[in-house]
This record gives C-alpha cells, structure tokens and sequence, in this order.
C-alpha cells in the first residue's frame, strides 16, 4: 500500500486530499497509468504530465523514477511559494 | 538558522529587529517581506503547502544558502492558509560579512521558494478563484545559481 | 521617497515595520542594513561627509531607483559620526510590485551609495587609526547598471 | 573668491576643513598647481591626483571642469559610504 497525497487542482479534480492505494507499480508512471484508468476524475487530473510535479517521500522526483521502498507519493502542479 | 511555517500573522518589523545583530560578525543583513498585492480585484487568497516537506524542503535551502554564502544567520517565516490584500505572506532574512553574499543569497532562497517549496496559491477575486499559475521566468530564474 | 543622513542612531526594526506596507500595491520589500563589524580589532568608526551634497547625492540616487524601477517606495537612512563595533551604519528599503525590482532596485542604491555618496569611514583600532580604502570591486559593482 | 573644502585625510594633510582661495585660475587642474605651490602640506595632498575626487558645486566633477562661476569646489578622496 502507498499513500498518495493530491494538492492544489489535482486534489479538487480528484476530489479528495490523499489516499491509500493497492499497487504493483514498478515507477511514477506506472502508478499514474492505473490511476488514470479508474475514472474520469483521476484521468483528468492527469490528463497533462508536463504540467504536474511528483515528490517520492517528501522530496521532488520524476515520472520514471522507481516506487520500490516508497511509503508516500505526492502530485502537484508546479509550485508558486514565495 | 530559524524556519517557520505558519497560519498566524507574523511581525515583520519585530523579526527584521532582532536578526542578525549584536554579534560583530555580520557587516550586511538583507531583508526580502512578500505581500499580497490588492491589484485585479483580489479579494483573498489561499495558500496551501504540503506539512512535512514544506519545513524539509525550506531547512535544505536554508542549509545551502549557509553553507554557500557562509551566511551569520538565515531566516525563513512562510504562512499558509487565507490571506487578505496587504497582508504578509512570508519573508527571508540573511546576515553576511558583506553585503554581495547577503544579497545574493536573500535572492537565491527567493528564486528556490517561488518553485522548489510545496506551497501553491489561489486567488479569489470578482471572476471566481484561481490557482496562480507558475512562471517561466521563475524557473528560468534558477538557472542564475 | 524618505532620505535621511543623521548622527543619531535609528531603529532598523521599526522602519522595516512601516516601510512600504499597506497600500497594497507593493507585492515586494527589500532592506539592506549595514553595520560595523567588530572584526580586526575595530574600537570605533567615524563617518565623515559633505552637508548639501550627501543629501543631494542621496536624492538624486532614490530618484533615479525610483523611476528606474518603478518603485512604490523608497528609504535611505545613513548616519555619520561615531560608531561602536555592532552598531547600524545605514540602511535602504526599496517597495516594488515584484521582487526582482526591489531586489535589483536596493542593490543599485547599495552600489551607488558605496562609492558615489561622499561618505569616508575612519577606523580605529590597536594599531591607530586608519581611512578606509574604497575597493576597486565597489566601483566595478557601477559597471552593472 | 572660491569656497575651497577638504575632507577626510585630504582634511587631515591640510589641516583644515575648509578655506576661501583668491584665484584665476580657469580650471580645477590650475587651481590645484595654485594650492600645490603655497606649502608643502598642500603638495602632499594633492601629489596623486588618481587618488582624490572632486566636486564642483557639490556635484562629482573632474580635474579639467572649468572653474568659471563656479563657489564651491571640494577634494577628497573615493567614497567609502554604504
């Protein structure tokens, strides 16, 4: 089980904050492959990868980077703090 | 080295007193404060971050500006949660022997908040609300360092 | 725009609390303080200049940030006479819309003010005292704007 | 009659921090061969003219300005401000 975090517009598409999802994904893109496949909600939130960022365990990662040992995956857009 | 994320309203007048000073080391001290801007009929804004890597992401960039720059003394105050026009939304502060360091680096954990710390704004305004989008720019602006 | 060159010591928390905030039209605040640093041995500084034209100078400085940069504000504060190791030199705050005016906006002054505002710093220390030398680097600073 | 000043060590050469200087001279430069010939502080002041600055009227100027209608000259040496 990995616990998946939406924040900004990717958890108002979706719909909720975070999640406990089953999966044998080997990497980011997988995960996001069997999202997307479960509604609609989640194949719109990931309907463009350029405009989301990942974190693996609270740091920034990339789409191929592998899940084994991961316990947290995080979406988001890109990021506008300051 | 003092972070801080936070709901509550902080004093920037009182913070900018007291850092940095006293010791005899420190020649230079930049202070940056960000505030909402009341332009486009702004009413509010949200801001949301992500707890836990918030503080990690900002303590590394801290510890890198540090490091770097031989800072004397950094400081990060980021708020989160709904903001009105005029108020503050966060600062950084960074004291040097000279002011180039200070100043550069003031710049450098300004250009890493803006796209490498996990906080994500929305405005509301007469239209409805908005996520603010991120800007070209800002991330060209990580090339410099 | 606020230019002030005084003996008296001033208090660099309280003028960050009410520079340039409010209005909201500013999105962004830079200060730069300067203070004497206790390095070397340094017992004291004395700050000498040139009544009429200091001001003048300093004036003409702000203005030229002012326009330049668009600025919704501006603040100089530099003192002369004695000072003891820790204590405030001088300081400049600048209020823009965006952080890169204010940031470039309070480094011009800083440049400016480094080797164009007629300042000369004297230091006292064990070894007697000596005029500070201006350093080629200030005035190559000039180049970038 | 020009109001001639003097600060920092260019002051501290002379020994005063300023004075009224009776002369034709027609331009900073020539004032400056008046004030070297009078004493031997002043030649010390003025022996390296790479190293002081003037201003004309309490604006920077330089060495080959003209003098005419001109009250108040000042030398000293680079700006150590900020």
């Amino acid at each position: 089980m990995i616990e998946v975090l939406y924040f900004a517009w990717v958890r108002e598409r979706i719909g909720l904050p975070r999640e406990k999802v089953a999966t044998n994904a080997a990497t980011v893109a997988e995960l996001v492959e069997e999202l997307r496949a479960r509604e609609e909600r989640y194949a719109l939130a990931f309907s463009d990868l350029r405009a989301l960022r990942v974190a693996l365990d609270q740091r920034l990662s990339d789409f191929s980077a592998p899940l084994e040992g991961v316990r947290e995956v995080a979406f988001f857009p890109p990021m506008t703090g300051g | 080295m003092d972070i801080r994320v936070q709901q509550e309203a902080f004093d920037y007048g009182a913070e900018c007193g007291r850092f940095g000073q006293g010791d005899g080391q420190a020649g230079a001290v930049v202070t940056f404060l960000g505030l909402v801007r009341g332009s486009g009929g702004l009413s509010r804004m949200e801001i949301e971050h992500y707890p836990g890597m918030t503080e990690s992401a900002l303590a590394k960039i801290a510890a890198e500006a540090e490091a770097r720059w031989s800072l004397a003394d950094v400081l990060i105050i980021h708020r989160h949660g709904p903001l009105a026009p005029g108020e503050a939304i966060m600062m950084v502060a960074t004291a040097a022997r000279h002011r180039k360091a200070a100043f550069e680096a003031a710049e450098f954990l300004m250009d890493y908040l803006k796209s490498r710390a996990p906080f994500w704004k929305k405005e509301f305004g007469a239209d409805g609300a908005e996520w603010v989008a991120a800007k070209d720019e800002d991330e060209a602006a990580l090339d410099r360092w």
